[in-house]
C-alpha cells in the first residue's frame, strides 16, 4: 500500500512539474464542448437534448489526448522496468498510476461539466445527475484505456491505433452515461443507469489492472 | 548464489545464444563479453527476469527465480541502459521516490549523504533535466549506493562517466564485493575491476 | 488419454499441420461448394416470397448467417488467443491471426447486407438499429485486433498483444451488445427486424441453417490457407520450410 | 417454383437493387478473399524459392 501511495505521490507531483499536459486535455475538453453550439445552433430545447452526449464525447476525446503518455515516459526512461522489478506486485502499481491518471485527467473534467453544462442550459438536478454519471464514468474511462496504451507502447503509430483499440471499448460508458441525465430528464429516473456503470466499473477494477500488467509485461519482453 | 543453466534466446528468427551456463557467488563477479549483438543485455534481462528465456533456468540460493518472484526482485537490483531517472524531479526525490517504489523508505540523510558522495553537492534540489549526462549517471551511482540488493546487474555502467566517476562506481563496486554482494556487468571495454570471472557470448 | 495429449501437441506444431491442413482445404472448400449451392437454391427457389417483406427479404440468407459468423469467429479468434496465451504454443498465435480477416470480411458483410436491407424496409441506408449498431462495433474491433497486429514487428510479441486484446474484447462484445440493446429500446428503435419476419417458415429456417454451413466451410477454407501462408512466413528459415517438396522445386 | 421467367427471377419483385446488391458483394468479396490469399501464400513460396537457389548457387 506504501508504495501504491508512493506512485500515486509521484505521478501527481511529475503532472504538477508538467502542468501543460493536464491544461491542455482540459482546455481541449472545454473548447469542444463550446463549439457545438455554435456548429449547431443556439435553440436551448435542442441544445439541453444533446447536452449529455455532447460532454461524454468530448470528455471520451479528452481522456484519450492524455491516455498515449500514461505508459510512455516511464517506458522511455527505464522507469517501468523498475517497476516491474519492484517487490511490489505490478498490478498494484499499475492500478496506482491509473488513480494518478484519473485524478489529473478525469476529476478536473468532474468538477468542469456542471459549468459547461450550464451552457447547455441544463437545469439543477440534471446537472447533478451529470455529475454523478461523469464520477462513476471518468475511472472507468481511464481503467480500460491503460489497457489500450499498455498494448500500443512503442508500437509504431501509438497515438492513432489507441484510439483504434479504445473507443469501440467505451461503447458502453457512454451508453450508460449520456443516457443516465437524458431519462432522467425524460422523467424515468437515471437509477437504472447509474447503477450499471458502477456494475461496469466494478469490472473493470478486478479486469483492467490485471490486463494492463500482462500487456506491460510482454511490451517490456 | 545465482546459477543459471542451459539458458537460450531467441529473439525474431535468430538465436543469439544457446545452451549458456553460469554460476556467480557471494563476493564474486561476473563479466559478460561480448560483440555488438550478440545477446549481452538480452542476457542480462533474462537474468533480471524481465524477459523469459527461451530454454533453461534461473536459480536463486539453490530456488528457481520464477518459484521466488519477489523475494528474488528484493534481492536483485537491476540498471539497463536507461537510467530510470525522473527528469522533472530532482535527485534527492527521485532517490527517495525509487525506494518508496521498492517497499522501503528511505530518509532524506541517507539520502543527501549518498548525492554528497557522489559529487552531487548543491544539485540535490535542481530538477534533473538542468544536469549534465555524466551528472545524471552520478544519480544513479547514488541510487546503487542505497538500494540494500545482493545482487547487481548493471548494463554497461561505465558509459558516459569521466575518470573520477570511474573510479567512484569501482570503489562502490568492490565495496559491495567484499561485503559478500555478487555483481553482474557488461562492458565492451576491459573493466577497471580485478578478480573477475568473464563470459564470453 | 496421454498418448491424446502428445498426438494433439504434435499436430499443434506448425510443422506438422502445414501439410494435414493442406490436404483439408480442398474438402471444405467443396463441402462450402456444396452447401452453398444448396442453400441458394432454397433461398431463391423454395422459399416462398414474403407477403409483408415481398422478395427484398431474401438477403436474410446471406445477412444472418454472415452476422452469426461475425461474432462466432471472434470467439474461436479469442480462444485460440488465449490458448495461445496460456499454453505458449505457436500455431494458436498464427491461427488467430488468420482468423480476424475472415471474422472481419463476415462482419462488413453483416453490416452491408444489413444497411441494404434497411433502404426498402425503413427508408434509409443506415438506421440505428441495435444489431447494426454492435455489428459495426464488433467490426471495428476486429480492425483494432488487426491493426495491431499489423503495428507490431516482433511476431510473438503480435500474438500475445493480440491475445490480450480480443480477451478484451470478448468480455466487451456481451457488454456492448447489452448496452446497445438498451440504447436502442429506450429510443424506440425500428420496430421492423429482419430476423422478426412474420412466422419464420420451416423453409427459411432451413435456408439459413445451410447457408450458414456454407459459410462455416467457406471460413475454415480460407482461414486455412491463410495460416499456411502465415506458417511459411513465419518459419521461413527453419529446416522443415527448407525441405518442403514446394520448394525444392525450381523457382518459376 | 417462384419465377415464371429468368426475367421476373432478375427483377426480384423491384427489389433487385437490394438483393442483387447484397448477394453480388458478397460474392465478389468472398471470392476475392481466397484469392488473396492464394496470392500472398504463392509470394512467399516463391521467396523461398529464390532465397533456397541463392543458396545452392552460393555453395557451387
Amino acid at each position: 500500500m506504501h508504495s501504491v501511495i508512493a506512485i500515486i505521490r509521484r505521478d501527481l507531483l511529475l503532472a504538477m512539474r508538467r502542468k501543460s499536459e493536464v491544461l491542455t486535455a482540459l482546455f481541449f475538453f472545454i473548447i469542444v464542448v463550446s463549439l457545438f453550439p455554435l456548429g449547431i445552433g443556439p435553440e436551448s430545447a435542442l441544445l439541453r437534448k444533446i447536452a449529455p452526449g455532447v460532454i461524454w464525447v468530448s470528455a471520451l476525446l479528452a481522456t484519450m489526448l492524455g491516455l498515449a503518455r500514461l505508459f510512455a515516459p516511464d517506458h522511455a526512461d527505464g522507469t517501468l522496468e523498475q517497476m516491474v522489478l519492484s517487490p511490489t506486485p505490478l498490478g498494484l502499481l499499475v492500478a496506482g498510476k491509473i488513480v494518478a491518471h484519473w485524478i489529473t485527467t478525469g476529476l478536473p473534467l468532474v468538477l468542469l461539466a456542471p459549468v459547461l453544462g450550464i451552457q447547455f442550459d441544463l437545469d439543477r438536478g440534471a446537472l447533478g445527475i451529470l455529475v454523478l454519471a461523469l464520477l462513476l464514468g471518468t475511472p472507468l474511462l481511464s481503467l480500460i484505456g491503460a489497457i489500450g496504451a499498455a498494448l500500443t507502447l512503442g508500437v509504431r503509430g501509438g497515438g492513432v491505433l489507441l484510439s483504434l483499440l479504445v473507443l469501440p471499448l467505451y461503447v458502453p460508458a457512454l451508453i450508460f452515461g449520456a443516457g443516465a441525465v437524458e431519462s432522467h430528464v425524460s422523467g424515468l429516473g437515471a437509477g437504472g443507469h447509474l447503477s450499471l456503470l458502477a456494475a461496469l466499473l466494478a469490472l473493470a477494477v478486478f479486469f483492467a489492472p490485471w490486463a494492463t500488467t500482462a500487456a506491460l509485461r510482454i511490451a517490456l519482453e | 548464489m545465482l546459477t543459471a543453466t542451459g539458458l537460450s534466446c531467441v529473439r525474431g528468427e535468430r538465436r543469439l545464444f544457446a545452451g549458456l551456463d553460469l554460476a556467480v557467488g557471494p563476493g564474486e563477479w561476473l563479466h559478460v563479453q561480448g560483440e555488438n549483438g550478440a545477446g549481452k543485455t538480452s542476457l542480462l534481462r533474462i537474468l533480471a527476469t524481465l524477459s523469459p528465456p527461451a530454454e533453461g533456468e534461473i536459480r536463486w540460493h539453490n530456488e528457481p527465480v520464477a518459484a521466488l518472484a519477489e523475494d528474488y526482485r528484493r534481492a536483485m537490483l537491476f540498471l539497463g541502459h536507461h537510467g530510470a531517472v525522473k527528469e522533472e524531479l530532482t535527485p534527492l526525490e527521485n532517490l527517495t521516490l525509487a525506494a518508496q517504489l521498492d517497499g522501503t523508505t528511505l530518509d532524506a540523510a541517507t539520502a543527501l549523504q549518498a548525492l554528497v558522495r557522489f559529487g552531487l553537492r548543491g544539485r540535490e534540489d535542481l530538477a534533473v533535466r538542468f544536469l549534465s549526462a555524466g551528472q545524471k549517471r552520478r544519480v544513479l551511482l547514488a541510487r546503487l549506493a542505497v538500494r540494500k540488493a545482493s545482487l547487481w546487474i548493471l548494463d554497461e555502467p561505465f558509459t558516459a562517466l569521466d575518470v573520477k566517476a570511474v573510479a567512484m562506481l569501482s570503489g562502490l563496486i568492490e565495496e559491495h564485493l567484499a561485503a559478500g554482494g555478487m555483481a553482474i556487468l557488461t562492458s565492451h571495454q576491459s573493466m577497471p575491476l580485478p578478480n573477475g570471472k568473464v563470459l564470453s557470448i | 488419454m496421454n498418448n491424446k495429449l502428445v498426438n494433439w501437441f504434435k499436430f499443434g506444431s506448425p510443422q506438422s499441420f502445414y501439410p494435414l491442413a493442406g490436404k483439408m482445404i480442398p474438402w471444405f472448400w467443396a463441402l462450402a461448394v456444396v452447401f452453398g449451392i444448396i442453400g441458394l437454391w432454397i433461398s431463391f427457389f423454395v422459399a416462398p416470397t414474403d407477403f409483408q417483406q415481398g422478395e427484398g427479404y431474401r438477403i436474410i440468407f446471406i445477412h444472418v448467417p454472415a452476422a452469426w459468423m461475425s461474432m462466432f469467429l471472434y470467439i474461436v479468434m479469442a480462444t485460440w488467443a488465449g490458448l495461445g496465451l496460456a499454453l505458449n504454443t505457436r500455431l494458436s498465435g498464427m491461427m488467430a491471426q488468420a482468423i480476424a480477416p475472415t471474422g472481419a470480411l463476415m462482419a462488413f458483410l453483416s453490416l452491408w447486407t444489413g444497411a441494404i436491407w434497411g433502404k426498402p424496409m425503413w427508408g434509409a441506408w443506415w438506421v440505428w438499429d441495435a444489431r447494426l449498431t454492435s455489428a459495426l462495433i464488433l467490426f471495428f474491433l476486429y480492425i483494432g485486433f488487426i491493426a495491431l497486429q499489423a503495428a507490431i514487428d516482433d511476431a510473438r510479441r503480435a500474438d500475445k498483444a493480440g491475445a490480450i486484446l480480443a480477451l478484451v474484447g470478448v468480455v466487451n462484445v456481451p457488454i456492448i451488445y447489452f448496452s446497445v440493446k438498451w440504447w436502442n429500446t429506450l429510443h424506440q428503435g425500428a420496430s421492423v427486424s429482419l430476423t422478426k419476419a412474420p412466422a419464420m417458415a420451416a423453409t427459411m429456417l432451413w435456408g439459413m441453417l445451410i447457408m450458414a454451413l456454407a459459410f462455416w466451410m467457406y471460413s475454415i477454407a480460407v482461414t486455412l490457407m491463410r495460416v499456411r501462408a502465415i506458417i511459411l512466413e513465419r518459419e521461413a528459415h527453419t529446416e522443415w520450410v527448407k525441405n518442403l517438396s514446394e520448394i525444392q522445386g525450381e523457382p518459376k | 417454383m417462384n419465377w415464371a421467367s429468368p426475367a421476373e427471377f432478375f427483377a426480384m419483385g423491384g427489389y433487385a437493387l437490394y438483393v442483387w446488391g447484397s448477394f453480388g458483394v458478397c460474392a465478389v468479396l468472398m471470392i476475392l478473399e481466397p484469392i488473396l490469399v492464394r496470392k500472398r501464400q504463392s509470394s512467399i513460396l516463391r521467396i523461398l524459392r529464390r532465397e533456397r537457389q541463392a543458396e545452392i548457387l552460393d555453395t557451387q
